[in-house]
């Protein structure tokens, strides 16, 4: 399908959210999810936005920061898929494996509604094309119809438009959606608050320890894209010495005027 | 005979491959007609000239009311169902246009089959979808549903059944019918114009709002 | 076979005296419906058993089907129509009720008489959570954004204006909303119950877990 043209070629606003970006680049990679190499998709993305502001369009931030959630979920998959079956040692290990197998579940579960919900769309395509006899009553069945019995004064009348026409209020109230989180939520911007009160006090430190206490997988994701955000406000720098090799932030706000406020709101929809 | 293109049809279909001909097909299209369609009308929504359609037509009529009469040698080449018994429908050309209608020997049993159920009060959602309509006229089927949030099909028939709105022409830019209300509306209320109508809270959205929402829709 | 009297019908008319019989006083009706009919409502408006209805019923759909193959032995007798081509309409049993519709190969030349009422494609997102809905119905928002990763307060809520979904009460536990598929869903689908849709196991390869492992997942 997307194989003719060059460059990112899964444009994301035809992909209804991350499971269906992450499901259609792993189907065009043919590979597997330990095989999708985060770089290549990473500069693909990065080509497209390229794209997009070459012809003038808007800097999708909603798509740079879906993107990333994707880039963390593909991170975290990929980790939790390297770790080898055999040794698992501690708590960690095997929540990684829990939150592999859930997301993978998950996936295939999602993968499962869209095959449904193609057969429902042809479906539906092919009814279309039948249309139902459903004519106004004869005239002389219409007459017969019994005389309207009418008891709303104007006022009364009045009254009920009122409430039809008022905006519905949503049943439920308004919150933003966790639904499709497996955790508790975790608020980006309260994260890179508490990294940065942490690496203000102390720089150097290993993503390893600034990871250390985190509670959920859910929370590392956050503290990533955190550390991802800070960096975009030159609030910190990375430091890492070969691939793989363990990961030093430091803090380099110093003497500025620095606060979690100035953060993207995107992240509290998007986790 | 081949169906000729009429001059304005950019082409018509090669009936030959349809199941049951351009007879079927100007079947199909009267079986969901809602209104009397002249034959100038049929002929050009078919791509066939007018003369093929009436001949069409009174086939059809003539199929419709059973045929009686044997006619031996055309037995064996028909397929129009020959020697049959007369359909529960018909199809009669009233004031220029036809339409199928239930075979008036069955009016009774229709009639009572109709009746059955009916009742003299409009439903609470006959009732929103009328109040709707009279404080939004002239507005389409696609709004009123909008704005209730619920498919408004049928009760939009019923209240044009009840002769309580009507149609009010086609909106020019999405070529929706439009509804308002009629003077029988006028009539029950006991106004003398939809003037009289009280007033509602001008906080209340119009409807661009709605249009917006609902074409952004994205379905 | 001579229909019989239903124990509630006061009287049932006698319908050898009528042109096409009880059969063409079935058709009479099926023309004025505008929404499908169960067969226990067509026999009781008519005063038959819900057997012979169904009878009948089977008889018009083939009818209008257009038989192929010819029966020698009841040719002569039979006034159905043996041998005849199909008719541009169909019969057809559709969310539990019966209606005639226009045959799907005339699609092209109906719709330029019926464009009034014919709905857009669905987006992907709309058909995703429509399906999400069709198989876990009774089912809250919440878990169908759960189930495509996303929110879909919006979709949910274009697809109860088009009348596919509607409220179906409060989930005790969390007071959440559940949503399920309509009727009018059934028809568009062109099936009769939610049971007809295509089994979802066949796509989810060895997941047996899944709602479990996914239910432990929801808030």
């Amino acid at each position: 399908m997307a194989e003719s043209k060059p460059g990112f070629e899964v444009r994301l606003a035809n992909f209804t959210g991350p499971f269906d970006l992450l499901l259609g680049l792993i189907a065009k990679h043919q590979l597997d999810i330990t095989e999708v190499a985060i770089a290549t998709v990473t500069d693909e993305f990065i080509k497209y936005i390229r794209k997009l502001q070459q012809l003038g369009e808007e800097w999708a931030l909603d798509e740079a920061s879906e993107f990333l959630v994707i880039a963390a979920t593909l991170l975290d998959l990929k980790a939790a898929r390297l770790l080898p079956a055999g040794e698992v040692e501690d708590d960690e290990d095997i929540a990684l494996l829990e939150a592999r197998d859930l997301l993978f579940a998950r996936l295939l579960q999602y993968k499962a509604f869209k095959q449904v919900a193609g057969i429902l769309g042809e479906t539906l395509h092919q009814e279309g094309r039948r249309f139902p006899r459903q004519v106004a009553l004869e005239e002389h069945f219409a007459a017969m119809l019994p005389e309207l019995v009418w008891k709303h004064t104007p006022q009364q009348f009045a009254a009920l438009a009122e409430a039809a026409l008022r905006p519905k209020t949503p049943e439920e109230p308004p919150r933003v959606a966790l639904g499709h989180l497996h955790g508790s939520n975790v608020s980006v911007k309260e994260q890179a608050r508490l990294l940065g009160l942490r690496l203000q006090q102390e720089s150097p430190l290993t993503f390893r320890s600034l990871i250390a206490d985190a509670g959920s997988t859910l929370v590392v994701v956050a503290r990533f894209l955190a550390l991802l955000e800070l960096f975009r406000d030159r609030a910190v720098s990375f430091d890492q010495l070969s691939p793989l090799a363990e990961l030093a932030i430091h803090w380099t706000a110093q003497g500025r005027e620095w606060s979690a406020e100035n953060l993207s709101e995107e992240y509290e929809e998007q986790l | 005979m081949t169906p000729q293109q009429d001059a304005g049809i950019d082409e018509a279909p090669d009936y030959a491959d349809f199941p049951g001909g351009a007879k079927a097909a100007l079947e199909a299209v009267l079986m969901v007609l809602d209104e009397p369609a002249g034959e100038e009308e049929l002929a050009a929504g078919l791509g066939l000239t007018v003369a093929a359609v009436g001949t069409l037509l009174a086939e059809l009529q003539r199929e419709y009311n059973g045929y009686t009469g044997k006619a031996p040698e055309m037995e064996s080449a028909s397929n129009t169902g020959i020697g049959s018994s007369p359909r529960g429908f018909e199809l009669r050309n009233i004031a220029g246009g036809w339409r199928i209608y239930s075979r008036a020997e069955f009016a009774d049993i229709v009639g009572k089959y109709v009746l059955e159920g009916q009742t003299a009060r409009l439903t609470q959602a006959a009732l929103e979808t009328l109040a709707v309509i009279a404080y939004r006229q002239p507005v389409s089927r696609a709004r009123v549903s909008a704005i209730r949030g619920v498919n408004v099909d049928s009760v939009v028939r019923t209240l044009a059944q009840r002769g309580l709105i009507e149609d009010a022409g086609t909106d020019p830019e999405s070529g929706a019918i439009l509804y308002r209300t009629t003077s029988y509306f006028l009539e029950r209320m006991g106004i003398s114009s939809v003037e009289e109508l009280p007033q509602l809270s001008p906080h209340l959205p119009g409807l661009d709002g709605i249009a917006e929402f609902y074409d952004a829709g994205t379905m």
